[in-house]
């Protein structure tokens, strides 16, 4: 159940963050930088040996099937899951209220679940440049094959921890500590701004 | 037209002028032109100063290992010092300046140090300067005054101190087979491994690809090499899985195949575009490096060997074909080898005179005499060079008869009227990223090289094969086959059989003669930039310094900015021959990163200008719009004060504190550590890292715990609130919240993997506030709802839930300042408004906002500890935490924690301090039973955190301090000579305020 | 040998240098010695130098595996200080600064050392509290520490970036203005002739193999140039300490072996006049005579023989350099190396005779042997001498880590990497 | 330096955090044995060769690794979650089976 008349949550990016083209956008901007705001961010773990019923228990709840392997992930629009650490999964939804549609299900026999909806801030970045502004934060491969659609990667830069989901073909989602979600973002606008950059 | 350009060739662009200036005058280029080429085309043959000596020295090299022409190059007030002038590709409104010569380049007043001659030998500064024994001198202070001047008479370019207004950048990469050079072996294996699919980087330092394809004037498939390399990067740039990367050298061969590189974005631009970096440094992963890196040309050391004018051939066959500029018109060669003869005839064909042909070797085959007769050359077979002529650039030069195997000169000496040397001392394989790798070059006595090791010595953890003149092939045609075999071996392709590029044959022999040094009457030098010189070698072998490395550091020899590219093989020659020792006994140095110097703001990258992210609260925004200070906390920004107009830190802080002990104040506790500890274990887990009990702790009550290290010191402590039967959220301190988290995880994942309990940081899940206060209750309860907040329902750190303004609130009631106090933590999106609904809440109450002086003070106040006490050096003995060290369970820390080191008498226990001067004390004053104001001594402990207390109307402090509690009523005195405040104080319990807690438990 | 001298280069010049002898000889071992001393480094030389000027014994070889000086003494940032916390750390780093004022006369060798002051720079004012805390320490030790002002500060070092705006802006800092530089290589030859010109065998190439006994009792080693037998062994070995004691049958020791690098950048005009440290992080500068800007910053961090280091430190390092330098950026970094330190379990040394009889240890430099070279073999002499400590360094004992005597100067604890 | 995470796949060494000789045995938690404890907080191995270490990817997914690494050549001859059941670094897969 989503809580019932709540203000709007407050975003740790409002003062820097700027709607328009930026950067050197005059031929076109080459990524789009969004603040998505899911309403639930779940952290769930499984003790080992519990994986798969955890597994079924989030497809059974979000309805996301998880494909096999590390990191594995699916986006589904409103919903995403991907796997960060061993039996250790992120689950978003772009609603509240998703920690107490898994609250009966994840019993201590199979895990655990923490609600870091507020503690994470969303960040995407979608466009023809984006694996190349992501390559200059996170030492990782961003190369479709080797990072699937779907896929999650947990990595930081420098001090900034960070989860990254592909949702798309020249798409990421990037989840941060939100105290540390200021000074990314200005960091990821920064870096925006030779390939040209629109904030949506 | 420029005095000395080609009337054709070249890659230059003849059609586009560039303008630029050098020391001040202005002079043109053409695109395609660095700074060298230009300025040797306008006829300049003196472009820098030597470093010991002063003396004038002219261009040596066309590329990286240029050591004598160095400039500094200016945009604006920002300056680029030793940057080689051949480095720099010239732009309209490029300013560039000579260095390390006073008051200019043409007459530099240090050239005086030329007369000191044989005293400035390798060592001079060791032998003196230590000055006199006795005196007013004595002591380090002769040799200050001598470094004094000795410093401002040293080193090169002036570095500027106006911030660089560059941006920066990081870029991670990943390949499957990075090329490092882009001459015919790279460019080949570049076009094998990406017909195969294979993700590919070819990276050079030039501005062009093609290495010795644009200057050799050979022919590849028919046309010259020089377009074939256009065709191929051409067919390689409509590749999706090939990156091209001009002006980048790869700088750095580290562990794992990750290679360092940099690529001069905009260098070379009048201005970058906007958001381009100046420099971009790449961090490539790669499968499988190709080291295709070439090779350098030695010069050969003769006395005058460094007069301007004279340079390596190969270097000037590179003007001549790549910029179309002739470094003389009357060019005289010397050799010990084929490849300055193929450089005769092209001086030849581009219209210059070659006057002689100085070759050491007595048996020069019938194809170089063949093309010195092209040339329309003299050869002087048998000879050598034994002195130049002229003063800031060369008019002439004396040769005499020469023994390649006795070194002996002989005959009359001949004098050649020539305005150009040009010296070819064989060549050395860029071996550099191979050794930085781990590689151990291996002696060729045949090429007179040291050449890479076969692939079984190289670490296991390196994957490099090499191709080109890199492995000691020196023909175009070996590197091509190579080229092409390695890039398919990279690729993991099978070997091909189809046809090679066809190349044109380059007669002659890659064998040298094993000749490096003339011995003759002047300097020969054998480090340029340095003034290193054959007998400064052999001074340092004389002396004992025989080792490669004592000889590198005795003489500077091969520490300049070229690195000993040029100089480092013909110094372990002269090495070699005064220990009668072949060349590989006196060993070869191991290169280390860079290979060429990397610019500091590169290797800085994104973090320049932005060393540390910043961490904010929820509420920042607000403490920052209602007049906070903000101090800065590790990589957090927390409220220090909120000065009133007018305020002192001071009077804001004991304003604030005071408020809040008469009434309420509020402060933003967001940034204390806090995780979720969850899991049937959970309570287990708490047992056994605090050194009290959790497991008995009701469920909806907090309780404060302490942590030890291993080692039985004191590490953290916070509180622990337990949500639920296997829910726990525990709070850290706001600087250990990392490394807690940590410990947490070392002890789940690695000592007790049977425990089921996940730790997950909730810091940033969480805003807190601590309101605290006589009147903090009644606040709440004017704004909670959901819940009562009364004793009974919200006993001592009792934890209730409800809701402020409609938003769920999770309140503890626990005490930091000593007053009835309340933590309320909401969901951090929610934070400003919990905070601003308290705020609005308190108002009837004069509820005060306060920051980390006032939180301080009423913690000073209580004598509650923080990082300033436990310091890593502390037991909770020593800050009488001994109650909490359970005797009922073993703990972390437990069985080391009473070791004799730890329970000594004479071990800093915390205390309490009263100024009886009624003067503000110091943190870090220290504590003294004596009080000696001129010579301080008898330090008992120190002041580690002191305030006004308005609560005591006193200026108070902790201190650690030896003795502790039995000094509880004594005085003694501060003693802080570094503030020069000393005076009267009273240790005291450390528990100044309401000691028996009767205001918080309420 | 003939005495150092402006006259004797002037002489030696007029000669063409010709006459110019071996800085030391390079004799072939004998059988046996007095006192053998494994490690031909800073500290192995100045404990060899020290037995024979300040106990007259003269029989001593120093063997080293490699060239003299091979090591750290070669490889270091070249910063002497005493600016410590604790006490038992001031008063020796304190000793060695003495003797560090009259090194060059002794020696008869300059080893350039230059008294420019090592500044460390405080950015919080609980930083610049504890910066007073250690600043007094020292004096009430009768050490020279003052605090400085950030528009001292400004005109000492005008290229430092002190503006307000600084993600950590400098609010001061602590100096101690007899600290400084020195020449590292010089302080080996000098030590190598200094020893050397007193009787003492500087034996290169020379690799201990393994130790002799008689019982429990180390009487002498094995090397590649044969057996050696000695009433007494010292180890003076670095980063090379685990190594060689398991040599001698003991596996375990309270040291890991760390990379530390270093970095140079291309010779410069002076721009930073004094060492400088930055509080936010760990990086520490000065300029050489010749004009490189020698800096370097942490560990890498885990264990490692390899002399070779990784980029990420490399980046750090220079971040922190230009966050403090923002117009030194265009400034080029020109060589960097890896020296190997031997980290203790709290960041200071261990001087002592033991753990076996006949046998003598010093170790645990960590990164801070260089400026503790004149007093580490003065102290190590006095012990193999007289075989009791002397105070200076009766707390550095190998037993202190069980007993928990501990001197933690950053008080990390057990963690090598973070001291 | 590249780590092979069994869960993350190869990463910088940026990513990880060094814990130590990985040989130490944690006495009982209840042991009294001072010297046992002494050992195991303050003796190292230091070998120049294979050393088995323990490192944590703390900035990936945080699990703690067992690593066998050459301290002389840096080579990683293998790593294995230090938490038991999850042992090789070949099989990603395995990380969350």
């Amino acid at each position: 159940m989503a809580e019932q008349h709540l203000p709007e949550r407050q975003s740790p990016l409002e003062p820097e963050y700027h709607p328009g083209s930026h950067g050197n956008f005059e031929h076109g901007v080459d990524v789009i930088l969004s603040e998505t705001r899911p309403g639930s961010i779940l952290q769930l773990a499984a003790w080992p040996g519990e994986e798969k019923r955890l597994i079924e228990i989030i497809r059974k709840v979000a309805g996301l099937a998880l494909p096999d392997g590390a990191g594995g992930g699916v986006s589904s629009g409103a919903r995403a899951v991907f796997g960060f650490a061993p039996g250790k999964f992120t689950v978003v939804d772009e609603a509240e209220g998703l920690a107490q549609a898994f609250a009966g299900s994840i019993t201590p026999a199979i895990g655990t679940l923490t609600d870091l909806s507020h503690g994470r801030t969303a960040i995407r970045i979608a466009g023809p440049k984006a694996e190349w502004v992501m390559a200059k934060f996170f030492a990782i491969d961003f190369a479709l094959p080797a990072f699937p659609l779907g896929a999650g990667r947990s990595t930081n830069h420098h001090d900034v921890f960070a989860q990254i989901q592909r949702s798309g073909a020249d798409q990421f989602d990037i989840y941060v500590f939100r105290s540390f979600a200021r000074s990314f973002w200005k960091a990821l606008c920064h870096a925006s701004e030779e390939v040209g950059y629109e904030v949506q | 037209m420029s005095p000395r350009r080609t009337e054709i060739g070249g890659r230059i662009d003849r059609l586009r002028t560039i303008r630029f200036t050098f020391d001040g005058a202005p002079y043109t280029g053409h695109a395609g032109d660095t700074l060298a080429s230009a300025l040797l085309a306008n006829g300049v043959t003196l472009f820098g100063r030597s470093f010991k000596y002063h003396r004038p020295r002219g261009l040596l090299a066309a590329g990286v290992e240029e050591p004598n022409a160095l400039v500094t190059v200016l945009r604006g007030e920002v300056r680029e010092p030793n940057i080689a002038a051949t480095m720099v590709e010239i732009y309209d409104g490029l300013v560039a300046v000579s260095q390390n010569r006073t008051p200019s380049l043409a007459w530099d007043i240090s050239a005086i140090n030329q007369l000191g001659g044989k005293i400035l030998s390798a060592g001079f500064y060791y032998k003196t300067f230590m000055g006199p024994v006795i005196g007013p001198l004595k002591g380090t202070r002769f040799w200050m005054f001598c470094e004094h001047f000795i410093r401002r008479a040293a080193g090169l370019g002036k570095a500027g101190t106006a911030p660089d207004p560059a941006r920066y950048e990081r870029m991670n990469a990943f390949c499957d087979v990075l090329i490092v050079g882009s001459g015919p072996a790279g460019l080949m294996a570049a076009k094998a491994a990406a017909d195969q699919g294979a993700r590919v980087i070819l990276a050079d330092l030039e501005a062009n690809f093609g290495g010795s394809a644009n200057w050799s004037g050979e022919t590849i498939d028919g046309m010259p090499a020089a377009d074939w390399a256009l065709r191929t990067v051409g067919q390689l740039e409509g590749n999706d899985n090939v990156r091209l990367l001009p002006r980048t050298t790869v700088w750095g061969y580290y562990d794992g195949n990750t290679l360092a590189a940099l690529e001069r974005v905009t260098d070379h631009k009048e201005v970058a575009a906007k958001g381009e970096p100046r420099q971009r440094y790449w961090a490539i992963r790669a499968g499988t490096v190709v080291l295709a890196t070439g090779s350098f040309e030695r010069p050969l050391v003769f006395p005058g060997n460094d007069r301007p004018g004279v340079m390596l051939a190969h270097a000037a066959e590179r003007y001549v074909n790549e910029y179309g500029v002739l470094p003389g018109q009357r060019i005289a060669l010397f050799t010990n080898n084929d490849s300055a003869y193929r450089s005769a005839v092209a001086f030849k064909k581009a219209g210059a005179a070659v006057v002689a042909i100085v070759d050491v070797r007595s048996d020069v085959s019938n194809e170089m005499r063949r093309l010195a007769s092209e040339a329309e050359a003299e050869l002087l077979a048998a000879h050598a060079v034994i002195a130049t002529e002229g003063g800031k650039g060369l008019t002439g030069l004396k040769v005499q008869r020469f023994d390649a195997m006795s070194g002996a000169l002989s005959g009359d000496e001949r004098s050649i009227h020539a305005d150009s040397l040009l010296m070819s001392g064989g060549w050395s394989p860029t071996i550099h990223l191979a050794s930085q790798a781990g590689a151990k070059a291996e002696w060729d006595p045949a090429r007179q090289a040291f050449l890479p090791p076969k692939p079984t010595q190289r670490w296991p953890n390196q994957q490099w094969v090499g191709a080109g003149a890199f492995t000691g092939g020196f023909s175009t045609a070996e590197a091509i086959a190579e080229g092409r075999a390695v890039g398919l071996q990279a690729a993991g392709g099978a070997v091909s059989s189809a046809p090679l590029p066809v190349v044109e044959v380059a007669p002659g022999d890659p064998d040298p003669a094993p000749v490096f040094e003339i011995k003759a009457k002047g300097k020969s030098f054998v480090d340029f930039q340095h003034d290193v010189t054959a007998e400064d070698v052999r001074l340092a072998h004389r002396e004992g310094f025989v080792s490669v490395e004592h000889l590198k550091r005795y003489t500077t020899l091969g520490m300049a900015t070229d690195q000993g590219k040029n100089s480092n093989v013909p110094g372990l020659a002269i090495m070699a021959e005064a220990l009668g020792k072949p060349i590989p006994e006196v060993g070869t140095t191991r290169f280390r990163p860079p290979y060429t110097a990397v610019s500091i703001g590169s290797l800085a990258a994104e973090r320049f200008g932005d060393l540390k992210p910043e961490r904010l609260t929820p509420m920042h925004d607000w403490h920052l719009a209602n007049g906070a200070r903000m101090y800065s906390a590790g990589l957090w920004y927390r409220p220090m004060i909120y000065g009133l107009a007018g305020e002192t830190v001071e009077q804001a802080y004991v304003r604030e504190a005071k408020a809040t002990r008469e009434s309420a104040g509020i402060v933003d506790v967001s940034t204390l550590g806090k995780i979720a500890v969850q899991g049937p274990d959970a309570a287990e887990l708490l047992d056994r890292v605090y050194t009290n009990m959790f497991s008995t702790l009701a469920v909806g009550k907090a309780r404060y715990g302490l942590m030890l290290r291993e080692d039985g010191l004191a590490f953290d402590d916070g509180t622990t609130w337990r949500l639920g039967d296997q829910e726990f959220l525990m709070t850290t301190t706001t600087a250990n919240a990392g490394k807690v988290m940590q410990h947490l995880e070392y002890f789940l994942d690695v000592i007790w993997p049977e425990l089921k309990v996940t730790v997950t940081s909730v810091t940033d899940e969480w805003a807190g506030a601590a309101i605290g206060g006589p009147n903090a209750r009644a606040i709440l309860a004017s704004c909670v709802t959901g819940t009562a907040v009364d004793n009974a329902t919200l006993p001592f750190m009792g934890i209730v839930h409800g809701r402020i303004a409609g938003i769920p609130v999770m309140i503890c009631r626990l005490s930091f300042s000593g007053e009835m106090a309340f933590e309320v933590y909401s969901g951090a999106g929610y934070g400003t408004h919990v905070w601003e609904a308290l705020i609005e809440a308190g108002k009837p109450f004069g509820l005060v906002t306060y920051g980390l002086e006032a939180l301080g003070t009423m913690r000073i106040e209580k004598g509650h500890v923080t990082g300033a006490e436990i310091d890593g050096r502390t037991t909770a003995r020593d800050l009488h935490l001994d109650w909490m060290l359970s005797k009922k369970k073993p703990f972390i820390g437990s069985a080391m924690m009473d070791r004799e080191g730890l329970i000594g008498s004479d071990r800093l226990e915390l205390v309490g301090v009263i100024a009886l001067d009624n003067r503000a004390l110091n943190g870090g004053g220290h504590i003294v039973e004596e009080l000696d104001e001129a010579n301080p001594h008898g330090s008992l402990g120190h002041i580690t955190a002191c305030c006004y207390s308005p609560a005591l109307g006193k200026y108070i402090a902790l201190a650690l301090v030896k003795g502790g509690k039995a000094r509880h009523g004594t005085r003694a005195f501060v003693s802080d000579p570094l503030r020069n405040r000393f005076g009267p104080i009273e240790i005291v319990s450390n528990h100044f305020y309401d000691p028996d807690g009767s205001r918080m438990h309420g | 040998m003939a005495e150092y001298s402006a006259f004797s280069l002037l002489k030696n010049a007029l000669t063409g240098n010709k006459d110019w002898k071996p800085a030391w000889r390079k004799p072939d071992p004998k059988a046996s010695y007095d006192v053998i001393v494994i490690g031909g480094g800073g500290h192995g030389l100045s404990t060899a130098y020290y037995l024979a000027k300040e106990h007259g014994i003269t029989n001593v070889a120093v063997l080293e595996k490699g060239w003299l000086g091979s090591g750290n003494v070669g490889r270091n940032t070249t910063a002497v200080r005493s600016n410590y916390l604790l006490p038992q750390n001031t008063r020796f780093y304190e000793h060695s600064m003495k003797l560090w004022e009259n090194l060059s006369h002794d020696l008869n060798y300059n080893v350039m050392f230059s008294q420019r002051g090592c500044l460390n720079l405080a950015h919080t004012p609980a930083q610049l509290d504890d910066y007073a805390r250690r600043g007094n320490a020292m004096r009430h030790l009768g050490v020279d520490a003052e605090l400085m002002s950030v528009d001292r500060i400004k005109r000492l070092v005008p290229a430092l970036d002190v503006s307000g705006s600084a993600r950590f802006p400098v609010l001061g800092g602590l100096m101690q203005p007899r600290a400084g530089t020195a020449r590292h290589d010089a302080v080996a030859w000098g030590y190598a002739r200094g020893a050397d010109r007193r009787g003492v065998d500087i034996i290169e190439n020379c690799e201990v193999t393994g130790f002799l006994r008689d019982g429990g009792r180390i009487t002498g080693v094995t090397t590649t140039r044969g057996e050696i037998r000695a009433k007494k062994v010292a180890l003076a070995v670095a980063g090379s300490t685990g190594q060689v004691m398991q040599l001698a049958g003991i596996s375990h020791m309270p040291i890991e072996s760390h990379v530390l690098q270093a970095f140079v950048s291309e010779s410069l005009k002076p721009v930073v006049d004094t060492v400088l440290t930055f509080g936010m992080g760990h990086f520490y500068i000065s300029q050489s005579d010749k004009g490189g800007l020698v800096y370097g910053g942490d560990l890498d961090g885990y264990n490692s023989y390899a002399q070779r280091g990784s980029l990420p430190i490399v980046d750090e390092v220079m971040s922190e350099m230009v966050a403090l330098f923002p117009g030194l950026a265009r400034v080029r970094m020109l060589r960097s190396w890896g020296g190997l330190c031997d980290m203790t379990m709290d960041g200071s040394p261990i001087i002592a005779a033991g753990p076996l009889p006949g046998m003598y240890l010093n170790c645990g430099w960590c990164y801070g042997g260089f400026k503790a070279t004149p007093a580490s073999g003065w102290c190590f002499a006095y012990t193999i001498a007289k075989d009791e400590p002397h105070e200076f360094n009766a707390p550095f004992t190998l037993d202190r880590f069980y007993r928990g005597l501990i001197i933690d100067d950053k008080g990390q604890g057990a963690t090598p990497r973070l001291h | 330096m590249l780590i092979t995470c069994p869960y993350c796949g190869p990463r910088d060494v940026i990513e990880f955090t060094y814990q130590g000789d990985g040989n130490r045995e944690r006495p009982q938690p209840a042991s009294q044995n001072l010297d046992a404890w002494n050992a195991y907080v303050y003796d190292r191995l230091n070998p120049a060769g294979d050393h088995n270490e323990i490192w944590q990817h703390s900035g990936g997914c945080r699990a703690h690794l067992r690593v066998v690494r050459n301290t002389i050549t840096h080579e990683i001859l293998s790593t294995a979650f230090a938490r038991g059941g999850h042992k090789s670094a070949d099989n990603r897969a395995e990380g969350r089976s």
